[in-house]
């Protein structure tokens, strides 16, 4: 297996970087900041539609272009480094590889093409109001005369507000089912949440006997670990990119900013500072590629390396944007500089699909290191 | 100064602090600012503010054992704080350079929290370099004009005065060509830019001063005779108000894990292990006040556990409220106007505020420059001015 | 209560780093390092005799000084800095302290004039195999007609190997006891250790129905524990003498150790790792010396803060035994330099007598932050 | 180059191992040494010496995917590697600086063991200032004359040759008056002097030069050009040992981890969360090392993951071999002689070893110096010399 960027996957991040660059600078996302409710309503359609990024990694049976999790991450890269803050997360990486891997048919049919074209936006909505992302949904589907609903309530859920068609994991008698409900379904309410993050928008969903559409048939809940698995990898690689991007920022200020009558990027203190988070960043990066290049293949060694991978990744990130803002001193400190914005994000993606602390105690279950209820 | 016993004078305060209390604390950022300033007129016009100052000034002239009580008893009464760092910064340089003229001037007012006073140091171009600074002010006549701008003044856009350093010399005589000034926020010519800071609230702001006229009588010290006044404080007076902190912190601590054992996180043995390290870390920050009270009680000098306490303090609020956050996992991340927040968000806050703590008032960096130079006697860099 | 270091103190800490330096300098550590089993034998009877130090903690109605833990923290200290190894720890810390608030009046009669003289060694044998240095003892006490005898192991036993007199707690029906053994008992085994540090001798000590005299009545597990506080405290300002110690030594060597040209000091990375490092090592000297100045009275209040000096002068003697291996470069990690008998002593006492874990743990337990089981 | 399938030649060199390996590791240090020498040379004897050196001196020129392959058998094997530090870092410079001569002379009998290499570059004076080093080598007919002292020479005292890094010209030209030369351990003013490590153990040496004539034929590239030859190495060949450093540690730590378990440490939470931490450690070494033979293999050169690799390995070990020590709690500070020492004290012996990991061959410092200033293009201090 290669951990090598191939010159295919240089042309997607130099196309993807250019277009980010373009729409969605620092301007843009500072508008979808201090905007609620929105998304990048304008680029979205350019990115899933021209670009063709939405139909990326969708299977080319259902419309799409059949990439795999590495390509992926390099777009997700490029996000990270951009913060962008359109639906791209929740429609493609989330619900995007939950209808391919958990749907039947049926479903599949009905809404990946669109996912594909850029025409639907969709979510993935795990977290209830335990906060875990890791255990089995309390939430409770019921079946009845044909028709299935939904009661429960989902909270944390990216794009949540906004997207077209939520994916809901539920429990019932026979297990956990993936089920679909429409932005428009009755007993759907949707509350936008104020977070430490507006580049990424959650919602609380409560459903009250909400209608529903099974998606797949027999117990999803190892389809939906998969899923999950997925999910880590590429918020390793857009952690990978945020990070990679704020020691840009330190070393291009570290280089001009003058104190004392020279760069302060000629202090011990601040080089030092930038060449450990070089390393911290390169070792992230191999994870975040080593997890995306097996992650493709359901099983341990891909449930090992996301773990690894989003461990090290989330830590990399949130001391990276730290460091970013110190680094800057009193002008990192300020609204207007966009170091900040780093630092909402990593602590928000840290915390959100399984902490560090979750991930390594994770890992000790998968590697059998401890007993199951550690 | 006064005789009466210890003891006696905390009952006294005791008293009174139960009897006049400021009320709870607004929410609205406005109305709290009036209420903290309405407090400190209180604690003024009863004879209660000013712990260390001299009586002429309004002060209350006290022994140093009674002014540990004071702020023991302040703390144990969660009463605000004074508004502005006048008080904590250029009082204690007025009191002693300043001439009885100034003092006079000065003093009452900024105690009483009638004039707010904030602090003009730090430049865009000079943050940790202050010996670099390049706000000038050329003498004409009776007066000073002083053009240039200020940064990272804490409560300027509420501010009556401006407390600065200002270059009277050339830029290349560095700090042998600064002056210590205070300037009029009203006069005109002065334009105060409110910043938002990281958090999004507004508490520091870019002053620009363009032609601003402030009569040489405003001076204090000597012409470029300002970079020594810089680093005076009533040594003693802060230390007492370090257990002031300290007292904070043991509340703020004891708030996080109540919050923590009701929300079922005690019981993971790494959280457990974590607070108990801030319990050391909280308790340590008490023994530091205590051990610079006891050796100035002993000895008159604040001596060492004075010189390390912001840096452990710093440190300590900074992992602190990154702790709380992340040991409430996504529920941290809820801002303070959604459903579900965790106690109005004052963890979230605190995280991205505390940021300042390493920035603020000299960068980490140049704190431990500062301890390695002066404090361990490590040369200077070559090139370099000598640290402080 | 004050935590300033008085006239009087100060002028015993000059006393007694005066004569450590003369009789305990690093040719005279480095020899006792060298040879095994034996001890200061030359300097002890000097020091515990003349200089009256054996004598400093003891009542004065048992023929000490009686001076508190405040007194023997300054001793101890100077003893820190120095890595002194002769059997003061043993006798005064563990074995004075242990008989002076469990002893019955005979018991501290027989002993405590002796041990203020100088005259006779002793120790404290309370860690077994475990290794825990906080749980009651697994060694059995036996009453039969009149005598008792003793069965079990202690190890880890400070300078067990040549003690005249051993101090050991173990259990019967009643409780937990205290028990003296002489060093001529039969049925009595000890083996001097092999350890990281040489500095602390080590023993194991076989009780194989050794005939013992009970000290004290009642049960003793409340006595001493507060005993262990006394041990915790004093070996809390050993550390913080050692750590001083440390960074003076790398201090020392940054202002004359010239590369590139220029001081080493006067580099930022070694500058900033100094300043650390006195940051920490004040914290710890206000842990240390809070810890001694409240040692004296049983209580809570007591207990918490030997542990929060325990545990916060433990990991910043090891910190800084590290960084000074590491600004001394190469010669640092040579033998012939002092530099590693300090990294020696310093994990030596970080694991002994109870771990940072440990106190944190103990901490947690005391201020009923967690159950009694965490 | 062999145009054998890799397959092929991982089967085949496996087979080797199992009918050839090297029997039980002796504990006495010197029976080690023989028995690691002998190793070398029934390697070399086989054909299955140097895998990425030239046939013409015996080695096995193979492609690189066949080292990654070799590379991996060999760890797999846990068979000794090679003696001494001339394999790793004299033979690559000697391989793409010398003269065919002196590769016929040397790199035979370097490769099977025969003469022992051992590096001579740091100095009393100047530990991680090469650039500033003073052992002269002054010219006199058709010799050097070499003067002068150098430390941390690892395996010296049993060295049959030095590399070495000397002054042929003025001091202060710094590193453009230093020239690279081979210097027989057991010429004529050669002195060894073994220094114990804080271990106790010798596998250090300092060595003293007084006027040892060394033919200027034993110079390696241009007078006063040695300073570019230090930093060669076979990238690749060194590369595909780095996966042998992930295959040790991977082995140590799954040693660690049956250790606790047996000693029912793992069942405490922050034993536990640690030793996660590790696995993810460990195995981000793996991803390093796969990522730098990934961009070889598809680039030809290393990439990013090769420079940041050593500063991961060594923060790893150090902190690994204390958290052993740590989490066996007092009985980790027993002695390899001591009744109940665990596991003759490998931990505690590691412990104290890898110390050595952020000071030997260019600090921990040195090395974040030059990944700054190299990697990330940040300034360098004014006065200094540029790192690397």
């Amino acid at each position: 297996m290669s951990l090598s960027v191939s010159d295919e996957q240089e042309e997607l991040r130099a196309l993807v970087r250019k277009f980010l660059g373009d729409k969605a600078s620092s301007g843009a996302v500072r508008q979808s900041v201090e905007s609620s409710g929105g998304y990048d309503r304008e680029g979205w359609p350019q990115l899933a539609g021209q670009l063709g990024l939405a139909a990326l990694a969708i299977p080319e049976a259902d419309g799409g272009a059949g990439a795999g999790p590495v390509e992926l991450g390099v777009v997700l890269e490029e996000m990270g480094r951009a913060l962008y803050s359109g639906p791209y997360f929740g429609t493609v990486v989330l619900a995007g590889q939950a209808l391919t891997h958990v749907g039947d048919e049926t479903a599949r049919r009905r809404w990946l093409p669109a996912i594909a074209e850029g025409t639907l936006t969709a979510t993935l909505a795990v977290t209830e109001d335990n906060g875990r992302w890791d255990v089995a949904p309390e939430t409770v589907a019921e079946h009845d005369r044909g028709e299935w609903t939904l009661r429960g309530v989902k909270t944390y859920v990216v794009d949540g507000h906004s997207a077209d068609l939520l994916l809901v994991p539920a429990r019932f008698a026979d297990g956990v089912g993936l089920f679909a409900v429409e932005a428009t379904a009755s007993g759907l309410t949707r509350t936008e949440l104020d977070t430490l993050d507006a580049t990424r928008p959650l919602a609380k969903i409560e459903l009250a006997g909400t209608p529903a559409t099974r998606v797949g048939d027999g117990d999803a809940s190892g389809p939906l670990e998969h899923v999950r698995d997925l999910v880590r990898a590429a918020v390793a690689a857009e952690q990978v990119g945020g990070a990679a991007r704020c020691l840009e920022m330190a070393v291009g200020y570290a280089k001009t900013r003058e104190q004392f009558g020279r760069p302060i990027g000629s202090f011990q203190a601040i080089k030092h500072k930038c060449a450990r988070l070089h390393v911290e960043i390169e070792c992230a990066r191999s994870a975040a590629r080593f997890a995306g290049s097996v992650a493709g293949q359901p099983g341990t060694e891909a449930a090992v390396a996301a773990s690894v991978a989003r461990a090290h990744c989330s830590e990399v990130f949130t001391h990276a944007a730290k460091e970013n803002i110190q680094i800057h001193g009193g002008i990192g400190y300020t609204w207007e500089h966009d170091a900040h914005l780093y630092l909402r994000r990593a602590k928000s993606s840290e915390l959100l699909f399984g902490s560090p602390r979750e991930e390594r105690r994770r890992l000790n279950r998968l590697l059998e290191m401890t007993g199951p209820n550690r | 100064m006064t005789t009466e016993p210890v003891e006696a004078f905390r009952a006294r305060l005791s008293e009174f602090l139960t009897g006049h209390g400021p009320g709870p604390r607004p929410r609205d950022p406005d109305e709290r600012f009036a209420w903290t300033r309405a407090w400190q007129a209180t604690l003024f016009d009863h004879g209660f503010a000013g712990p260390g100052w001299p009586e002429a000034y309004g002060g209350m002239d006290l022994p140093f054992a009674h002014q540990v009580a004071y702020q023991e008893e302040l703390a144990r009464a969660r009463v605000p704080g004074p508004v502005g760092t006048g008080l904590g910064i250029a009082a204690p340089t007025i009191i002693k350079f300043g001439t009885d003229e100034q003092k006079r001037r000065w003093l009452p007012s900024m105690l009483r929290g009638d004039r707010v006073w904030a602090q003009g140091y730090s430049e865009p171009g000079a943050g940790s370099d202050l010996p670099g600074l390049r706000t000038t002010a050329r003498r004409e006549g009776p007066d000073y004009v002083v053009t240039g701008q200020k940064v990272w003044t804490s409560h300027a856009a509420r501010a009556d005065v401006f407390f600065t350093l200002v270059r009277t010399g050339a830029v290349a005589d560095r700090q042998r060509g600064i002056s210590y000034l205070i300037i009029d926020a009203h006069a005109p010519g002065v334009e105060v830019r409110p910043l938002r800071d990281l958090t999004g609230g507004h508490v520091f702001a870019e002053v620009f001063f363009d032609g601003v006229r402030v009569p040489v009588a405003d001076r204090v010290g000597e012409e470029n005779g300002g970079w020594p006044l810089v680093r005076t404080s009533l040594g003693h007076e802060r230390a007492a108000g370090a257990m002031n902190q300290a007292a904070l912190y043991r509340r703020v601590l004891t708030e996080l894990e109540e919050l923590l054992r009701e929300r079922g996180a005690l019981a993971d043995p790494l959280v457990a292990d974590r607070v108990a390290g801030f319990e050391i870390g909280v308790r340590i920050m008490r023994y530091n006040a205590q051990r610079t009270i006891s050796d100035i009680l002993a000895h008159g000098e604040p001596g060492p556990a004075s010189s390390i306490s912001r840096l452990h303090i710093t440190a300590f609020e900074q992992e602190l409220h990154e702790f709380a956050v992340d040991a409430l996992g996504p529920a941290g991340l809820l801002g303070r106007n959604s459903p579900g927040a965790v106690q109005r968000a004052r963890w979230l806050t605190g995280f991205l505020r505390t940021r300042a703590s390493t920035i603020g008032a000299g960068t980490a960096e140049i704190q431990l420059n500062t301890i390695a130079e002066q404090v361990l006697g490590l040369p200077h860099e070559p090139g370099m001015p000598a640290a402080g």
